[in-house]
């Protein structure tokens, strides 16, 4: 079984950014939606330790912990808006959530 | 003293203004003696400027006074100047003379209307206006007066304006006028940029040096002719004059008979050198077109029975008797039956003045009749005024008639031909008319029931201060005959007189058949008239042959219906076509871009749906888009 | 040439005339609450001495002198190479006067019906801003000043206007704006590719115009932005249609500062800026021109015609005068852009008047439905008089004011653009046709009882009415005054094109045509 | 790899980086403090949070004139960018928390605001803390994580109306999207990182200057360059990525959207400018055609979009959007890199932004203001254009105040905002894209109508609701705007110096 190259890395790394784009695209529920947007996210990271290996540079290995933190972060804010929103109304699809528009 | 010629046309301007202002205060009948004042001193003025030019040797008759420049634009010199020469003096002369008279004649008619003091402002601003007209030194300054006569007949057609028929007339009259105005425009406009100047002088010696080309001098012309043809109610542009005659009877006489009319005429002469320098067709043109309307307006008058639209078709019949004569060449003869014309015509139209004065304004000649007792001079001076149309001699008429037609037999035996048929119908519907009005049974008395006004009806003759102007007309329409008098050369006097002025442009008959044998054809003159009149007499007062008056020609051959239709239908539908386009296609235009833009707006609109998701999707696709586009300019490096 | 001359003095003349209504405004704005009765006051004084100030301007005024005085200028945004540069010669000269006499005369003469002190500070707003377009000699200082008075005309119509306001004020709005859309990017452009000829970025009109030297294509484009704002503005067919909207439901001072000065901006700037900065390019469009303009005169006359509503009519009879005028103004002969510079003034005077009379007739009859009016003559004769009077002027009557102008484009143009002169000259029937029909049906007839009781002229609408008759009778028997002290710009003017073109001015009178 | 070699600590220009600590420190005290005491008296908040930014601004302003003589430089190992053009934007931003606090405290209670608590307080200086990283940023990580912090807290402040649901809705809507661009602006990161292997904005630049980089690097390079567009036109609300924008401002407390209208904007397209002209001049042609029809797009679509709206806030939404495409001629502008004005889009750009700024703080301030009344007086929509209807007669003055602010967003001349589109407009045309010129100012017209739709119903509309009260704050708000909006208008030279000087950042 041959070694992985980068280029493979990126590839996985670009699929997953589409299957969690795509996530974000099609799923109703907003809990699942903060899931596909940390799984792009995470792709991203795997691309970036991709390249930074390639560049051999430690600059981008660091940068992933950025990323998990600020990913944290968004949930941090994101649960709490479920939580404010579910205060007023039991079940929530993000569909529910129309009445701005036009 | 002709330096002061400038004071003619002021006084009655001075005498306008003031009744313009002050009128109201001045009251009748005041308002109406100072207009006349105004209008008799500036004839006085005019025959002390004609004796002064008298006494200069002939080429030196021709005197130019600038007022003041008028319109300066670099190699545009307009100057307001006045040129005293024989041609102006003699309209001056009889513009004023007849003026005058008709202003006096206007204090009796008017006497009681409440408006008597505007109508003698008009008057005034008229007679103004017409002597700008005649005296100008360039077209401009001659257009000013040209305009001004157009504006003062709107008024004074349309001066009794509650009748819808007046105001109506009146706007007619004006807009036809500005029809040939256009005319008269694009001459003006082709003579200053061919010749530089729109002076008279000028434009004449250009054209006779030939130092512009024959076909500039051909279209100024014909373009001036367009300007006569609506002003001197040529055909095709004659219809607004029957009209005008809903104006008080002393207009018609002074506008619509004695001088407005006559200006399309003057202009003719005015420029009678480019008239003989442009190409043969353009004199023709205009011979034939007088010809046509001579006749044309003749065969209607037979028919009609408003004692007032017999004599404005005879107006425009005689008229085309003048444009025939400056055809022809013959200026002199043009200008000689002008002034005769305008002596019996202004008699004629008072007289009719007189007697719908004396009915209580009853026009109708199918209610009159044997009124000859009932007002004698009336009667007396009308009948002069018909013998003097009707060309019998020696009277007025008949002279200036013959001099025309002698010149126009030396030119073209057609035009002579038709000529002689409108001669003999003149004669003929002349003598109808004064039949039916002073002759024959009274029909009156039945017309008291209609102007039920005072229990016994009885025509009554007209006041001093309107039988005075009839009695003087009168003599000149008789002796008037004596300014040209065929004979010899010696009674030329007119003619010697106009000399400098139309020497140029006149044309030789000399030793041609029609000059040798002129007392033939004299004979001929009097022959068809006297035809004419026992035609007449046979029919009306003897009743030995049938009235013809066929509604065609009481309908003026449908002439007018036809035209009035045309603007009516297609005309008026053109325009709310245009009015239609301007509010659907132009305006819509605008405000459907404004629709666009929100119709646009209302359908983007909807892809805002509130979708969390679907924004996700918009999102991705433009990543996508811009990636592709990225992607590619990249594979190209 | 133009930019030779230009006698500075101490005193801003020009500055003062902007600056006096701007201070009249907010005096009427601040003052006015504490003040009420004073209002009417402040604001009559101050457009007074702003029409003192023209009229000083007026009498000092050197015809001799064919370029730019009382010339002002100071540093503005000069980060942007623009300044503050005022300026008066021939061609702006009467059109400056007339602003500063309509104004006075249109506040003093007609009240509003609501809202005295807002009303008078927009007027007061306006006029500075029709002053200053007409005495700018920065393009950008021009294009300010062009676009600002949109803001109190939208106000004044959109404010006290009739029941179609909102859609005329908007109409009007953005209308103009989109023209001025071209117009900046055109004067941008301007002034940035004429960078290198001019040696800096200025906005100065006649630094641009005498040491600018664009490159055909780009006077082309440039004269077409600048065209389609003017076009707009002027209006020329078929961008006209806000007029009529915007004619119709102002209120009557609205109609008569539109109709007298502010269509005038339209032509003035074809004039000074299309033509001035781009001889090449207006020399090249002149037939487009010509057919617009004479399509303008034929087009509004018949649509005029068939109007119902007066005011809408008056309007339509403008579309067709402004035709005349953009004839003459691009037939680039010494008689026809005079006569088409007095044809803005003249055209100015008369159909102020017109709106003036019509607004009467509304005042009494709260019409303006000519089906409505009827036998007007009868019962107010000396009102019918002053309309005659001024009808005729509008017609083109010889011995006033409209003939001279009209008569002067004419004749000029002939040389240059003979046919469409021939078929403009129709014009002029149409004109009495469609203004004679009208005064007939309103003024002709037995009186109805609807109008039984309309009042003749008040004292206060005489004396009004008196100033335009004067003036329409004077300038048209004796315009030389007038047409002396537009001449000599005009020349210049010419002259510049001739000597940046290969155009040269026909000469009259040598033979053979 | 060798970890041996001693570490340096990079030495720091603390006075450089005092805006950013201000802010940070500010944002903290008031959370320690006021959640350890009991709650203060109504205002105080505001009066610290103003005090903070103020003290930041202030601190700004004294850097920025320093600047004048010498020359610009990189903070931090050259991760922050030390130059007037950041400055002038984070003062910009210091002046924009100033008044938002201002209002917020205003605004408590009303409009839903729950600003009787510290919690949006503390948010507006992060958010200010965010702002400020984001437009000195020289360094793409860096530039992330300020976008971040922005972002965040944002998300909170939206959210923040607690019985709203719209207020839930807006919040939401943000933070969903916005993570999701973020992602799309990481990868973008990632691939640009991994073509140049630099994150540095200078770096990067250098790197792809010289020509030798691989076809494939290229195409992926460009792919990097396209994602980092993305996230960044998320943020600047650009179409097709603009569709947040309305729902968010709408929903959003109106203080909240006035803050997201003037400093979200200004972070936003300056952080834009700074990358794309710093860090790939190289590629602008190949990004330039892109930036060309994103303008076009956000111009048309945000006018037309604008002028079918019935709600007031909405309007201002939608016409943001089409400010943001002025602002992107200006950057199409600086992407004529050959062309010597190519600077001028560049300064042109920023003065865009902070001029509209403080028109968009003004006008939502006066929103506000109206909502608020019309909120008490009944349960209508308040912020539809009938709660404006005859403002004019209750209250003259703030409605002409209204007028000049919204007559500025038109561009009509003597106001801050033709000042803006004229040197916009003057960019281009100096780059000779005179298409795009047109199409703006076009545009403008058409956006022209929306603002004259407002002015209709405060001027020509009959009166329905009684005097609208103006708190103090509202009324100096409305005031100071205004002042600057004509002042500017009238003598814009002031700015126009400046303007010359912005475009020395560091390269």
């Amino acid at each position: 079984m041959p070694e992985p190259t980068t280029l493979s890395y990126l590839v996985v790394a670009a699929l997953l950014f589409v299957v969690g784009a795509f996530g974000v695209m099609v799923r109703r529920n907003p809990l699942v939606m903060f899931m596909c947007i940390e799984l792009m996210l995470n792709a991203v990271n795997l691309s970036f330790v991709a390249l930074a290996g390639e560049l051999t540079d430690i600059d981008g290995q660091s940068l992933v912990f950025f990323v998990l933190v600020v990913a944290a972060a968004e949930v941090v804010v994101g649960l709490g808006l479920i939580v404010a929103i579910m205060r007023n109304r039991s079940s929530l699809t993000a569909d529910d959530l129309a009445e701005l528009k036009g | 003293m002709t330096d002061l010629v400038w004071l003619v046309p002021f006084l009655p301007l001075v005498g306008g203004l003031t009744l313009m202002v002050f009128g109201a205060r001045i009251g009748e009948p005041r308002t109406g003696w100072l207009a006349t004042l105004m209008s008799a001193s500036s004839f006085v003025l005019t025959v002390l400027v004609y004796f002064d030019l008298l006494g200069m040797p002939a080429e030196e008759r021709s005197h130019v006074v600038s007022l003041f420049s008028w319109i300066p634009v670099g190699s545009l010199q307009i100057d307001f100047a006045l040129l005293a020469d024989p041609l102006s003096i003699t309209m001056a002369l009889f513009v004023t003379g007849i003026g005058s008279l008709i202003h006096l004649y206007s204090i009796g008619y008017m006497h009681g209307d409440p408006k008597f003091s505007k109508f003698f402002l008009y008057l005034n601003l008229f007679v103004f206006s017409m002597l700008a007209l005649v005296l100008g030194e360039n077209l401009v300054v001659t257009f000013l007066g040209w305009e001004g006569v157009g504006a003062c007949s709107y008024f004074l057609i349309s001066f009794w304006h509650t009748r819808e028929s007046a105001a109506v007339a009146g706007k007619k009259a004006f807009v036809t006028n500005r029809i040939g105005d256009w005319g008269v425009m694009t001459a003006m406009f082709v003579a200053f940029s061919v010749v530089g100047s729109v002076s008279y002088k000028a434009i004449n010696e250009a054209a006779q040096e030939g130092t512009i080309s024959r076909s500039a001098v051909s279209a100024i012309a014909i373009l001036l002719f367009v300007g006569a043809c609506g002003k001197s109610a040529q055909l095709p542009l004659y219809f607004w004059l029957p009209d005008a005659m809903e104006g008080p009877t002393p207009v018609s006489a002074l506008i619509h008979a004695a001088t407005m009319v006559t200006a399309g005429v003057f202009l003719m002469t005015r420029v009678g050198p480019v008239l003989a320098e442009s190409y043969g067709w353009v004199p023709d043109t205009v011979a034939v077109v007088g010809a046509a309307t001579a006749l044309f307006a003749a065969t209607i008058a037979v028919a009609q029975h408003d004692i007032k639209r017999v004599l404005a078709y005879s107006t425009v019949s005689q008229l085309g008797f003048m444009f025939l004569a400056v055809g022809s060449g013959a200026y002199v003869a043009a200008m000689f039956h002008m002034v005769t014309h305008s002596f019996f015509k202004a008699l004629l139209f008072l007289g009719s003045g007189s007697v719908i004065h004396g009915l209580h304004h009853e026009q109708d000649m199918r209610k009159m009749g044997a009124l000859r007792a009932a007002m004698p001079v009336t009667a007396l001076t009308f009948i002069i005024g018909w013998l003097a149309i009707a060309g019998v001699p020696p009277f007025a008429g008949f002279w200036s008639k013959d001099e025309i037609l002698l010149y126009v037999y030396a030119d073209n035996r057609l035009l002579y031909a038709i000529g002689m048929v409108t001669a003999l119908l003149t004669a003929y519907y002349m003598t109808r008319q004064v039949i039916l009005v002073f002759f024959g049974e009274a029909r009156w008395h039945d017309a008291s029931g209609e102007h039920g006004a005072h229990g016994d009806f009885r025509p009554h003759e007209s006041p001093k201060v309107m039988l005075v102007p009839l009695v003087v007309l009168s003599v000149l329409s008789v002796v008037g005959g004596g300014m040209q008098l065929p004979f010899s050369k010696d009674l030329h006097f007119l003619g010697h007189w106009l000399e400098p002025v139309v020497e140029e442009a006149e044309r030789s008959i000399k030793g041609t058949w029609a000059d040798e044998n002129k007392y033939v054809l004299l004979g001929v003159a009097v022959v068809v008239a006297l035809a004419g009149i026992a035609l007449s007499v046979a029919a009306y007062a003897k009743r030995r042959l049938p009235a013809v008056e066929p509604t065609v020609l009481e309908n003026a051959w449908f002439y007018d219906a036809t035209v009035a239709r045309l603007v009516g239908g297609p005309g008026a539908a053109s325009f709310r076509g245009v009015t239609t386009f301007d509010a659907r296609v132009v305006d819509g235009a605008v405000n459907g871009a404004g629709a666009v833009a929100r119709g646009l707006g209302g359908v983007v609109r909807r892809s805002q749906t509130g979708f969390v998701r679907a924004y996700a999707v918009f999102i991705a696709l433009g990543a996508v888009v811009l990636l592709a586009w990225f992607v590619w300019r990249g594979w190209l490096a | 040439m133009l930019a030779a001359s230009s006698s500075t003095i101490a005193f801003p003349v020009l500055t003062s005339l902007v600056a006096v209504p701007l201070v009249g405004a907010a005096l009427v704005i601040f003052f006015g609450r504490a003040r009420q009765e004073w209002t009417k006051l402040t604001a009559l004084l101050t457009s007074v001495t702003t029409g003192a100030i023209s009229l000083w301007v007026l009498q000092a005024f050197d015809s001799s002198d064919a370029g730019f005085q009382f010339v002002s200028q100071h540093e503005w945004i000069t980060a942007w190479g623009i300044s503050w540069h005022l300026g008066i010669d021939g061609i702006s000269l009467f059109l400056v006067v007339l602003t500063g006499v309509l104004f006075p005369l249109v506040i003093a003469g007609v009240d509003p019906h609501h809202d005295e002190r807002p009303y008078l500070a927009w007027l007061l707003v306006l006029e500075a801003g029709v002053m200053g377009s007409f005495i700018s000699l920065d393009l950008f200082l021009f294009f300010v000043f062009f676009e600002i008075v949109l803001v109190p005309m939208y106000f004044l119509i959109g404010g006290w206007g009739y029941d179609q306001r909102v859609y005329a004020a908007t109409k009007f709005f953005l209308f103009t704006m989109t023209g001025s859309a071209f117009l900046l990017v055109g004067i941008v452009a301007t002034a940035l590719l004429s960078r290198e000829s001019v040696g800096s970025v200025t906005f100065d009109v006649v630094a641009l115009a005498e040491n600018g030297a664009l490159n055909v294509t780009q006077g082309r484009w440039l004269f077409v932005a600048f065209a389609i704002a003017f076009a707009v503005k002027v209006p020329l067919f078929p961008v006209h249609t806000w007029l009529p909207d915007a004619h119709t439901q102002a209120p009557t001072a609205g109609s008569v500062i539109l109709a007298g000065v502010l269509l005038k901006m339209g032509t003035y700037g074809l004039l000074r800026f299309g033509v001035y900065l781009f001889p090449e390019a207006s020399v090249w469009a002149r037939p487009a021109l010509y057919t617009l303009a004479v399509i303008g005169i034929i087009y509004g006359a018949i649509a005029a015609t068939m109007q119902t509503d007066l005011k809408r009519l008056v309007a339509y009879s403008s579309v067709a005068h402004l035709g005349f005028i953009v004839l003459g103004t691009f037939a680039l002969t010494d008689q026809a852009v005079t006569g088409g510079v007095m044809q803005m003034v003249n055209h100015g005077v008369s159909t102020s008047a017109l709106f003036l009379l019509v607004g009467m007739i509304y005042e009494r009859r709260h019409t303006r439905q000519i089906a409505e009016l009827r036998g007007l003559q009868q019962v107010a004769p000396v009102f019918a008089g002053f309309f005659m009077i001024v009808m005729l002027s509008s017609i083109g009557l010889p011995g006033l004011n409209g003939f001279v102008g009209e008569f002067l484009i004419l004749i000029g143009s002939f040389d240059t653009a003979r046919w469409w002169v021939i078929v403009a000259t129709t014009g002029v029937i149409l004109a009495a046709l469609y203004l004679l029909w009208a005064y007939q049906r309103v003024f002709h007839g037995e009186v109805d009882d609807a109008n039984r009781g309309f009042a003749d002229l008040r004292l206060r609408e005489g004396a009004l009415l008196l100033v335009f008759v004067a003036v329409i009778g004077f300038t048209g028997v004796y315009p030389k005054p007038m047409l002396s002290r537009i001449e000599p710009s005009v020349n210049a003017l010419i002259e510049h094109v001739e000597s940046r073109t290969d155009y040269q001015q026909p000469a009259q009178g040598e033979a053979g045509k | 790899m060798d970890l041996t070699g001693d570490f340096i600590a990079p030495s720091t220009d603390w006075y450089a980086l005092a805006p950013y600590i201000v802010l940070l420190a500010g944002a903290l005290v008031l959370l320690l403090v006021g959640s350890l005491t009991p709650r203060w008296p109504r205002g105080w908040y505001a009066m610290l949070t103003a005090l903070t930014a103020g003290t930041a601004g202030v601190v700004a302003s004294l850097q920025f004139a320093a600047l004048a003589d010498e020359a610009p430089r990189s903070l931090m190992k050259g991760v922050l960018a030390h130059d007037r053009f950041g400055l002038l934007a984070v003062i910009a931003i210091c002046v924009a928390v100033i008044i938002t606090s201002m209002m917020a405290s205003d605004a408590a209670g009303l409009d839903g605001a729950q600003t009787d608590s510290l919690e949006p307080f503390s948010l507006l200086l992060v958010a200010a803390l965010g702002a400020a990283i984001m437009v000195t940023a020289h360094d793409l990580v860096v530039s992330f994580l300020g976008i971040e912090i922005l972002s965040i807290s944002l998300y909170v402040l939206a959210a923040s109306d607690r019985r709203r649901v719209a207020s839930h809705e807006a919040g939401l809507k943000y933070f969903v999207l916005g993570g999701f661009s973020s992602a799309f602006l990481l990868y973008g990161i990632a691939l640009v990182y991994g073509t140049t292997g630099q994150t540095n904005l200078g770096g990067i630049a250098v790197v792809l200057a010289d020509e030798v980089t691989l076809p494939r690097n290229d195409a992926m390079l460009l792919a990097g360059v396209a994602l980092l567009l993305v996230g960044f036109a998320f943020k600047v609300s650009l179409v097709p990525f603009h569709s947040w924008t309305p729902d968010v401002y709408h929903g959003a407390p109106t203080y909240v959207t006035g803050f997201m209208a003037s400093l979200g904007k200004v972070a936003a397209i300056v952080a834009l400018v700074r990358l794309f002209v710093i860090a790939f001049p190289a590629r602008a042609d190949d990004w330039r055609p892109a930036v060309f029809i994103l303008a076009v797009l956000t111009l048309v679509v945000g006018s037309v979009l604008a002028i079918v709206q019935t709600d007031v806030k909405r309007m201002l939404a939608y016409s943001s959007i089409s400010h943001a495409g002025f602002m992107l001629v200006g950057l199409e502008a600086a992407g004529h890199i050959g062309s010597s004005s190519a600077s001028s889009g560049t300064s042109s750009t920023l003065i865009y932004v902070v001029l509209y700024a403080v028109l968009a703080l003004g006008s939502f301030a006066a929103v506000s203001v109206v909502s608020q009344a019309a909120s008490v007086v009944g349960p209508t929509n308040a912020t539809s254009l009938d709660a404006f209807k005859g403002v004019a007669k209750t209250n003259p003055v703030f409605a002409l105040g209204f007028t000049v602010l919204l007559l500025a967003q038109a561009g009509v001349p003597l106001t801050s905002g033709f000042v803006a589109k004229f040197g916009v407009i003057r960019a281009a045309v100096s780059t000779e894209s005179y298409v795009l010129a047109v199409l703006a100012m076009v545009s403008a017209v058409i956006a022209a109508y929306l603002y004259l739709r407002i002015m209709v119903s405060m001027w020509l509309s009959e009166s329905s609701s009684a005097r609208i009260p103006l708190r103090p704050v509202a009324r100096l708000t409305m005031f100071v705007t205004v002042a600057i909006t004509l002042v500017l208008g009238v003598l814009p030279t002031f700015v126009l110096r400046l303007s010359d000087t912005l475009i020395f950042f560091i390269r």
